[in-house]
């Protein structure tokens, strides 16, 4: 299994700020999602880290125990 | 030199550490300092700031490096909050101690600035009993943009 | 809303007047502050500002008035010592609290750059054991002149 | 009698902070100062205030009790 982190409002959405899904393609694992959560994780603005590292790249697989991370943008301070 | 860098879970005193910062850097003349509180305009009833561990606070050191690799300043402080605040407590403490005032002053701002709108904090608001996540606003990434 | 200004002839604490002024105006999300310190850099052992009774204290009230009259601005708190100082005592503390950031920052900004150049306080330093009248600097009248 | 009051360094020049004077115009109150004092006083960037208030005007006459002072450039903050 791998799991997912959704940050800020991502979370709202998704109903939990984590998820375990089945290790394997990033695209068949959005593809397993609800659809307008999956949808809301391909917007542009939300970046990914891989395992705690930003990646720019989305064709990832994920493996057993990765943890991908999708974060909206930024509001601090 | 170092930045002091610090991603805070809970409250802190923003004017001891203030007092400990410009005792620490006397021998530089000025220190400016930037300190952002909850408002407590009667609107906002608490505020929430989430961080992603593995990158806010690596985020936020590399900040600090970055800025005093473009002031010559003698002293540099960053304090960010995460999790609950209510009205009037401290969100964020900038400080930068620097023998000219000018430098200071421009290295606190544009702390501030990126601090706005790079730094890793996802920020809710909670107003008439119902939180409300803030959506960054295009003035914040104006700021920045000052900076080139 | 007037300024808080203040002549001090006696040391004042910065960081129980900053947390007051903070306090004060938790309405405001942010506060800028300016601490001019006397420099412990070994160099100079004492440090000394006199003023013009007349003039001095009026000059920073229409200065905090001018400054409030430009920005939009929850506070502002303008503090001088004048007197007999030594390293590591505040000489200046200026605070502008501010709903938005960029308002606090030029407010406290141009506050510091008009107390350089125009307010009347004369300075002498003590070093080697001699006293010698502090000249005013091309750069301070500079500073003045960018904001027009 | 008038007071003549020196800020700043002029207080060293003229050996004190205050000098009792005769009233007069100011022209002669110089003139009957020591040189190098009477020069530092006309400098242009010296400027004068007369009872407590600015004055542009340098050819004033100082009555009984009149208090001028001279405000050579200052150094704050």
């Amino acid at each position: 299994m791998a799991r997912l982190l959704f940050l800020g409002k991502l979370a709202d959405l998704a109903g939990g700020a984590e998820r375990e899904v089945a290790a394997g393609p990033l695209d068949q694992v959005l593809a397993a999602l609800e659809p307008d959560l999956a949808l809301a994780l391909l917007d542009e603005r939300v970046r990914t880290a891989l395992n705690g590292e930003l990646v720019g790249e989305r064709a990832l697989v994920l493996g057993e125990d990765d943890e991908l991370a999708f974060l909206p943008p930024v509001s601090g301070g | 030199m170092a930045a002091d860098v610090r991603l805070c879970t809970a409250a802190f005193d923003h004017a001891a550490e203030l007092e400990r910062f410009a005792r620490a850097h006397q021998q530089a003349g000025g220190v400016v300092s930037f300190l952002g509180q909850v408002r407590a305009d009667g609107a906002v009833e608490a505020l929430e700031l989430q961080h992603y561990a593995p990158l806010t606070l690596p985020g936020m050191e590399a900040l600090g490096a970055a800025v005093l690799a473009r002031w010559p300043l003698d002293g540099l402080l960053i304090l960010h909050r995460s999790g609950a605040m209510l009205p009037g407590d401290p969100i964020v403490l900038v400080a930068a101690a620097a023998r000219h005032r000018r430098d200071a002053f421009a290295a606190a701002d544009y702390a501030m600035d990126h601090l706005k709108s790079e730094s890793w904090f996802w920020k809710r608001e909670k107003a008439g009993g119902t939180w409300r996540w803030v959506e960054p606003r295009a003035e914040d990434y104006a700021d920045k943009a000052r900076w080139g």
